[in-house]
C-alpha cells in the first residue's frame, strides 16, 4: 500500500522538481538581463505587419462534428481496460461480451458518418 | 483514532485544490480560464483520488477530464459571446439566490455526511493491480448488464448529438 | 559591436551566451530567400539558418537594397526581434529610413555572404552585450489607445466609458497613431463611404453602391485595417435594448456555409511569410481556420513609368532586367526581342538559339526555386533542400553543366512523383477552369495548351512541344512544372550553347515595336516606343497582374492552409506585377 | 540514483534527437549546435507579448516539459530501472500525454496571436483524430500482458515482439505517436509554411528554450513508449538491457525524424477524416484480431 | 469515522454546492453545463471515498463511478449537440434569450 502513495510522491516530486528546474533557467536568463521594453516588441508578429486586434473571438472549430463524436467515443476507453487485464483469464465470455459493446458503439460512429460529422463542416 | 496522517493531508490538499478551480470556474471572465480551470479542478479531484488510492479511477479521472474539458474549452470559445474575457461582461441573474442555493446545498451535505453514522471505516485498500483485475471481473460478471447498458446510453447520446447538430440540409446531401 | 546589443557588462556567462550567439545565427531575410536563391546566394551553406518569424531570428538579412514601400515592414520585423540582433545588409549600404545602419554590409555575393557572416559573428561574440544601447523606435511602431465595446466594434471612442449601445464597458484597444482620433468633429483625413455587403467598394462621397444599390455608410478613411469586416454593419441599431442580446449582436453576421454565426478576424500574411513569396501580402479573413475573404496585393511591383526623358535603349533593358529579380534572363531577353522589333533587326539563328537555352537554364532554376517555395510551404523539408540546391547549381550553369545536372533533376521529378501524401496534399486545391487572363504553368494545368514559345520559330526547330494537364489544382500545375523543367533540359540540349541576351545596336531610330516572351510565370507582354534611340513609353503586361486578381474568389471557403497552398501553387512573383 | 539515471538518459536521448533534427534542417552534422543554441537562446530576450493571457503563457512550456516528464516517469529502461512502476503504467502514459494538448492549448490561447491561435485550436483537433489511436493500441497491447505495468508489457514479449505478433496496432500507434510530438508531416500546430511557427511563434529566449526541450523530451518519451509496447523494450540477445533500450529508443526517434523530412505536411481534414474512416475501423480489428489470437496462440 | 472519508465528503458537498450555485446562476448553456459537471464531480468524489473507506472489497462501487463518468460525458456530447443546434437557429445559446423570445 505505502509502495503505491510512494510512487505517487515520486511522480509529484518530479512535477515539482520540473518546475523548479524551469524557474531556475529562468533564473539565470533573469541575471542576463532583462528584456528592454520598445514599442513593437511585444505586439505578436505576423510578419512584418502590426496586428494589433485582439484575437480572442468566437472561433469556428469546423471539426465539431468529429468533437461530438469523440466526447461519447472516448468514453468506451474507461471499460475497455479494466477488461483487458482480465481478456486472457475471462476467455471467449470476455470476447463477446466486448465485442457486443464495441459494435454498439460503432454503430454510433457509422450513423455519425451517414450524417456528415465526419467531415470539416 | 482520528490522526491527520500525511495520506490525509494530500486529499486535503487537492481537495481544496479542486474547489478554488471549481470557483475560479465562475469567477472569470475569460472562458478559456474558465474552461481549463474546470479542467484543473477534475485533474486535482484525480490526484485525490490517487491520494485515496483508488488508482485505476485516478488516472482515468486524470486522462478523460483533460480531454474532455479541452473539448469543453472549444465549445465555449465557440458559443460565447466574449471569449477572451476583455468586456468583464457580467453573465449571470439570479446571484443571491444561487449562492444561497449552493451554500446551502453544501451545507445539507456537508451535514448529512458529519451526522450520519458510516459505521466503521476500512483502512486497507486492496493494491492498485488487484484494483483493475476486480473491476474487469466486475465488469464480465455481476455489471455486465450495467456496462452494456452504458455502451447503449452512449449510443443514444451519439445519435442524438448528431441528429440535433448536423445542419438539415447538408444531412440530405449525404449518404 | 552591433546596435541592437543587450545592455550590460561582458563578464562570465554574457561572454558565454555571446560565443554562442555568435555559433546559432538566425535570419530572417528580406525580401525573402527566393529572392536571395534567385541572386545566387546559398545562406544555409553559409552557416545562417533561415527563421520563420522575428521572434526567432537574430539577424535581420537585406538582400539588396530594400523597396521603398517595404520600409516600414522591415522596421517592423527589425522591431519584433529579440535583442541582441543584427542587421546585415549585402549589396546596399542604406537602410531604410529609421533603422541604425547595418552592423554589416558585404558585396551582394556568395564571397560577400560568407565573409559577412565571418565580421558577424564576431560582432556577436564581441558586441552582443554593451553598456548604454538605447531603444529603437519608429514612427510606424507608435500607438495610440482607444477604447472599443467588444460586441460593437463600431464604437470607438478615446475614452474609457460604457457602450451607448449595450452598456458594456468598453475595452482598450491599440491603434496605429497615424489614424485619426474617433472623436472630436473635425476630420483631418475625409471619410471614405462604403458598401455594408461589398466592403471593396470605396468612393470619396456618398452615393450608391454600383453592386448592390445599397446606401454606402460612411467610415473612417484608413480604419479599414483595424476593424474585422465581418463588423462592419455600421447601421445596427439596437439602442433601445433592455439587456445585452446575443440574438442581435450575432443576427447580422455573416454566416459560415453551415450556418454558424461567428467572429472573423483579420489575419496579415506577409509580406514576409514563410512559404509565400516576399512583397506579397494576403490578407485573410478568417473564420476559424476557414478562409472568409481574400485580399492579395504587391508592395514591390513596379509602376511600369519611365522617366520622362526616356531612356536609352541599353539602360532600358538593365532596368527592365532588374525589376523582376525572380526572372531577370527572361525580362531582359523580352526587352532585347521588343527593341529589335522596333528597330526591325534580328539576331542570327545561332545566337537566338543560345538565348532561347538561357531562357530555358532560367525556367529550370526558378521552376526549382518555386518548388523550395512550395516545399517550405507544405513543409517537405527534403524537397525544400534538394530543390534549393539544384537551383543553385543551375542558376548560372554552362551547358556541359546543365546536361552533367540533369540525371539529378530527372532523379528528382522522379521521385516527387512517387512521394506519398504529395498527392493528396495538393490534389483539388484551387482548382481554375481555363481562363483567357491565365497564362504559362497555371494556364497550362487548366487544359489550355497556349505557350509563347509555340508561336517562336526558333523554338519549334529546337522541337518544343507545350505540355498541359487537364486537372487545373495545385497538383496539375505541380505537374506542368515538372514536365516543364524536363522539357527545358530538352531544348538546351538541342540548342546546344547557352547566350545571354544582350541588346543589338539599334542605332538612332524612331517607331514602335511588340514583343513577347513565355517567362517561367507565363507570357509577358512589351510594347514600347522609341524616340531617336530612347525609350519614350514602354507598356508591360504581366503573367502575374492577372494571377494577383485571382487570388480573392480563389481562396475564399478554403481551409487556411490549402488557401496558402494554393497562392504558393500560383508561383507568383510580386516584383513583375504592374500596378 | 535510479531516477537520476533515467533523467540522465532521458535528456541525453532529448540532446541526440535535437543534434538530428539540426541535422536534417541544415545538412551538416555538427555535435555541439543544439549546445551552442540552448546557450544563446539564454542569453537572448525573452518578451511576455502585450495583454496576453499571461498565466497560460508562462505555465504552458513548464506543462509541455511535465507532461513529457512524466509519461516517461512509468516506462522502463531496464529490469528495475524505471523511475516508477505503477499499476496503472499503461494507462498513465495517455494520462500525461493528454497534457500535451492542455499545454499546447495554453500556448496557442496566451499571446492574443492569430497564428499562434489557430495553431493552438488546430492542435485539438489534431488530438480528436490521433487520440483512439494511441488507447486502442495500447487496449491490445494490455489484452496481451494481461496487466498495465509497463515492465509486465515488455515481459509479455519475450517470445515475440509486439510488433510482429500485432504488427497492425503497431503502424497504428507509431503514426499517433508522431502526431502526439507533431513531428512533420502532423505538425499542424507548429506549421512554419501555414502558421510561421504557430503555437511557437511568440515564445522566445528562455521560454523558447523550454518549450523546444519539453519537445525533444516528449520525441524521446513516444519512442520509448514505442519500444516499450511493441519493442520488446530491453529484451535482446548480446547487449545490456539498458544498452538495447538506448539503441531502440534512438532508432525509433531517427525513425520519426526522417520519415516526417521525406513527407509533405498532411492536410488537417485528411488527417481527421483518415484516422476516423480508417484509423479506427482498424484498430478496432486489430483488438479483434488479438483478441483471437490471444485465444488461440497465447 | 476517519478524517480521510470526511474531508472527500465535505469536498463533494462544496463541489456540489459551487455546481449548484454555477447551475442556477449562470445564464448561457454551455456555462449551466459546467456547474452540472461539477456536481458530478461531487458525485465522483462521495463515490469513490464510499468505495475506498465503506467498501473496498466490492467493485460495484468503482462501476458506480464509470458510470457516473459516462453520464458526464454523454451529459456533454448532447449538451452541445443541443448548443450547435440552438446556435445555428438563434445565434445565441443564452437561456434567458430563449425564454423572452417563447413568451
Amino acid at each position: 500500500m505505502n509502495n503505491a502513495l510512494a510512487q505517487y510522491g515520486v511522480l509529484l516530486g518530479l512535477a515539482v522538481g520540473t518546475v523548479g528546474l524551469v524557474l531556475s533557467l529562468y533564473a539565470a536568463a533573469r541575471a542576463l538581463g532583462r528584456a528592454r521594453r520598445e514599442s513593437g516588441k511585444d505586439v505578436p508578429a505576423t510578419s512584418g505587419r502590426l496586428a494589433r486586434d485582439p484575437v480572442w473571438v468566437r472561433y469556428h472549430a469546423r471539426y465539431y462534428g468529429y468533437a461530438l463524436l469523440f466526447l461519447a467515443f472516448d468514453m468506451e476507453m474507461a471499460y475497455m481496460y479494466p477488461w483487458a487485464v482480465v481478456y486472457k483469464q475471462e476467455g471467449l465470455v470476455a470476447l463477446l461480451d466486448m465485442g457486443v459493446f464495441l459494435a454498439i458503439l460503432f454503430l454510433g460512429l457509422l450513423y455519425g458518418w451517414s450524417q456528415g460529422a465526419l467531415r470539416r463542416q | 483514532m482520528a490522526v491527520i496522517t500525511l495520506q490525509t493531508f494530500f486529499i486535503a490538499l487537492f481537495g481544496i485544490a479542486a474547489l478554488w478551480f471549481g470557483v475560479v470556474v465562475f469567477r472569470t471572465s475569460s472562458m478559456m480560464r474558465s474552461a481549463l480551470a474546470l479542467l484543473f479542478s477534475q485533474t486535482a479531484l484525480g490526484a485525490m483520488f490517487l491520494a485515496m488510492q483508488a488508482e485505476f479511477l485516478g488516472v482515468l479521472q486524470i486522462m478523460m477530464m483533460a480531454t474532455e474539458m479541452s473539448i469543453m474549452a472549444i465549445f465555449m470559445v465557440m458559443f460565447m459571446m466574449d471569449p477572451g474575457g476583455l468586456g468583464e461582461m457580467d453573465m449571470t441573474h439570479q446571484k443571491r439566490l444561487s449562492i444561497a442555493a449552493g451554500v446551502i446545498g453544501a451545507l445539507a451535505v456537508s451535514g448529512v455526511a458529519l451526522f450520519a453514522h458510516w459505521g466503521p471505516t476500512a483502512t486497507v485498500a486492496p493494491a492498485a493491480a488487484e484494483q483493475i483485475r476486480g473491476l474487469g471481473t466486475e465488469l464480465l460478471g455481476r455489471s455486465m448488464i450495467i456496462f452494456e447498458t452504458a455502451g447503449v446510453t452512449i449510443l443514444t447520446a451519439m445519435i442524438a448529438a448528431t441528429a440535433v447538430a448536423m445542419p438539415v440540409l447538408q444531412r440530405k446531401k449525404t449518404s | 559591436m552591433i546596435a541592437g546589443a543587450r545592455a550590460g557588462t561582458v563578464s562570465g556567462l554574457r561572454r558565454l551566451t555571446a560565443a554562442a550567439m555568435a555559433r546559432d545565427l538566425h535570419a530572417i531575410i528580406v525580401p525573402g530567400p527566393e529572392v536571395a536563391r534567385a541572386r545566387g546566394l546559398d545562406i544555409e551553406s553559409a552557416g545562417l539558418q533561415i527563421a520563420a518569424t522575428p521572434r526567432h531570428a537574430n539577424v535581420l538579412l537585406l538582400v539588396g537594397p530594400v523597396p521603398r514601400e517595404l520600409g516600414d515592414a522591415v522596421i517592423v520585423l527589425y522591431a519584433q526581434m529579440m535583442r541582441p540582433r543584427a542587421i546585415f545588409s549585402l549589396g546596399a549600404s542604406a537602410t531604410p529610413s529609421p533603422l541604425p545602419h547595418a552592423d554589416v554590409t558585404a558585396d551582394l555575393s556568395q564571397s560577400g555572404l560568407l565573409d559577412g557572416v565571418t565580421r558577424l559573428r564576431s560582432a556577436f561574440s564581441r558586441g552582443a552585450f554593451r553598456l548604454g544601447v538605447s531603444d529603437f523606435d519608429a514612427p510606424a511602431l507608435q500607438i495610440r489607445i482607444e477604447y472599443t465595446c467588444p460586441m460593437h466594434p463600431e464604437v470607438v471612442q478615446d475614452q474609457p466609458g460604457s457602450c451607448p449601445k449595450c452598456g458594456m464597458n468598453l475595452v482598450p484597444r491599440e491603434a496605429s497613431a497615424s489614424a485619426e482620433p474617433h472623436h472630436g468633429a473635425e476630420h483631418a483625413t475625409p471619410p471614405e463611404y462604403t458598401c455594408p455587403m461589398h466592403p471593396e467598394i470605396v468612393q470619396g462621397e456618398p452615393g450608391s453602391c454600383p453592386k448592390c444599390g445599397m446606401n454606402l455608410v460612411p467610415r473612417e478613411a484608413g480604419s479599414a485595417d483595424e476593424h474585422a469586416q465581418g463588423h462592419q454593419d455600421a447601421d445596427m441599431d439596437h439602442g433601445d435594448m433592455g439587456f445585452m442580446s446575443m440574438v442581435e449582436v450575432t443576427k447580422d453576421l455573416p454566416r459560415s456555409p453551415d450556418g454558424l454565426p461567428m467572429d472573423w478576424i483579420e489575419v496579415p500574411f506577409g509580406p514576409f511569410f514563410p512559404g509565400l513569396p516576399g512583397g506579397l501580402l494576403l490578407t485573410l479573413t478568417l473564420d476559424g481556420d476557414g478562409i472568409a475573404k481574400a485580399r492579395a496585393q504587391s508592395l514591390v511591383g513596379g509602376s511600369g513609368a519611365l522617366p520622362a526623358s526616356g531612356m536609352g535603349a541599353a539602360d532600358f533593358v538593365e532596368h527592365l532586367s532588374a525589376s523582376d529579380p525572380l526572372a531577370p534572363i527572361c525580362y531582359r531577353l523580352l526587352a532585347c526581342r521588343t527593341l529589335e522589333a522596333a528597330a526591325g533587326q534580328a539576331p542570327d539563328e545561332e545566337i537566338l538559339r543560345g538565348r532561347i537555352a538561357a531562357m530555358e537554364r532560367e525556367r529550370i532554376a526558378s521552376h526549382l526555386g518555386w518548388l523550395a517555395l512550395f516545399a517550405r510551404q507544405i513543409g517537405f523539408g527534403w524537397l525544400l533542400r534538394r530543390a534549393a540546391s539544384l537551383q543553385l547549381q543551375f542558376l548560372h550553369a554552362d551547358i556541359k553543366q546543365v546536361m552533367a545536372l540533369s540525371p539529378a533533376l530527372q532523379a528528382l521529378i522522379k521521385r516527387l512523383q512517387r512521394t506519398p501524401l504529395l498527392k493528396s496534399r495538393t490534389a483539388g486545391i484551387g482548382r481554375m477552369v481555363p481562363d483567357t487572363v491565365l497564362r504559362g504553368p497555371v494556364a497550362r494545368a487548366t487544359g489550355v495548351g497556349d505557350d509563347a514559345r509555340s508561336r517562336d520559330k526558333t523554338c519549334s526547330t529546337l522541337g518544343f512541344t507545350a505540355v498541359s494537364r487537364d486537372r487545373g489544382d495545385a497538383l496539375a500545375r505541380l505537374h506542368v512544372r515538372l514536365d516543364e523543367t524536363r522539357h527545358s533540359l530538352a531544348l538546351i540540349k538541342a540548342a546546344g550553347a547557352i547566350v545571354l541576351p544582350t541588346p543589338v545596336d539599334i542605332g538612332v531610330i524612331s517607331g514602335k515595336g511588340e514583343a513577347a516572351v513565355e517567362t517561367p510565370r507565363g507570357e509577358a507582354r512589351l510594347q514600347l516606343t522609341l524616340d531617336n534611340g530612347r525609350v519614350i513609353d514602354a507598356r508591360l503586361d504581366t503573367p502575374s497582374t492577372h494571377h494577383l486578381d485571382l487570388v480573392a474568389p480563389l481562396l475564399e471557403q478554403q481551409e487556411l492552409g490549402d488557401g496558402l497552398t494554393t497562392v504558393a501553387s500560383l508561383d507568383l512573383s510580386p516584383w513583375e506585377v504592374v500596378q | 540514483m535510479r531516477i537520476a539515471v533515467v533523467l540522465g538518459f532521458l535528456f541525453a536521448g532529448a540532446y541526440l534527437v535535437a543534434v538530428l533534427e539540426a541535422r536534417l534542417a541544415t545538412g551538416r552534422l555538427r555535435l555541439a549546435a543544439p549546445g551552442w543554441a540552448a546557450m544563446a537562446l539564454l542569453g537572448r530576450e525573452s518578451v511576455v507579448p502585450r495583454q496576453p493571457d499571461r498565466l497560460f503563457f508562462e505555465t504552458a512550456p513548464a506543462l509541455l516539459l511535465i507532461a513529457a516528464l512524466l509519461a516517461a516517469a512509468v516506462l522502463p529502461l531496464a529490469p528495475g530501472l524505471f523511475i516508477t512502476n505503477l499499476a496503472t503504467g499503461a494507462l498513465f502514459v495517455n494520462a500525461a500525454l493528454a497534457y500535451v494538448l492542455v499545454a499546447l492549448l495554453m500556448a496557442g490561447w496566451g499571446p492574443d496571436g492569430a497564428y499562434a491561435l489557430i495553431g493552438g485550436w488546430r492542435f485539438l483537433g489534431q488530438l480528436i483524430a490521433y487520440s483512439m489511436l494511441i488507447v486502442m493500441p495500447i487496449t491490445a497491447v494490455a489484452m496481451r500482458a494481461e496487466s498495465l505495468l509497463t515492465t509486465d508489457i515488455v515481459a509479455s514479449q519475450t517470445g515475440l515482439w509486439n510488433i510482429l505478433y500485432q504488427p497492425l496496432g503497431f503502424v497504428l500507434f507509431f503514426i499517433a505517436a508522431m502526431g502526439v510530438a507533431f513531428l512533420p508531416p502532423f505538425d499542424l500546430p507548429s506549421a512554419e509554411g501555414e502558421l510561421a511557427g504557430g503555437v511557437t511563434s511568440e515564445y522566445t529566449g528562455v521560454r523558447l528554450a523550454v518549450f523546444r526541450l519539453g519537445r525533444l523530451v516528449l520525441v524521446i518519451t513516444l519512442s520509448a513508449a514505442t519500444v516499450v509496447f511493441y519493442l520488446g523494450g530491453w529484451l535482446g540477445p548480446v547487449l545490456p538491457p539498458w544498452a538495447w533500450s538506448a539503441v531502440k529508443i534512438l532508432a525509433v526517434s531517427a525513425t520519426m525524424l526522417l520519415i516526417g523530412h521525406y513527407l509533405p505536411r498532411i492536410r488537417e481534414a485528411h488527417l481527421l477524416a483518415w484516422c476516423w474512416k480508417l484509423g479506427i475501423p482498424l484498430a478496432l480489428l486489430n483488438i479483434f484480431i488479438v483478441g483471437v489470437m490471444v485465444l488461440v496462440w497465447p | 469515522m476517519s478524517p480521510d472519508l470526511l474531508t472527500a465528503l465535505i469536498v463533494g458537498a462544496g463541489l456540489f454546492g459551487i455546481g449548484l450555485y454555477g447551475a442556477l446562476s449562470q445564464t448561457n448553456l454551455v456555462m449551466i453545463m459546467m456547474g452540472v459537471e461539477l456536481i458530478l464531480a461531487g458525485a465522483l468524489v462521495n463515490l469513490v471515498a464510499f468505495w475506498r473507506f465503506l467498501h473496498p472489497e466490492s467493485y460495484a462501487g468503482q462501476m458506480f463511478v464509470l458510470i457516473v463518468m459516462t453520464v458526464m460525458a454523454v451529459e456533454m456530447a448532447v449538451g452541445f449537440g443541443v448548443a450547435i443546434a440552438r446556435f445555428r437557429a438563434r445565434g445565441s445559446v443564452e437561456m434567458e434569450e430563449a425564454r423572452e423570445l417563447k413568451g
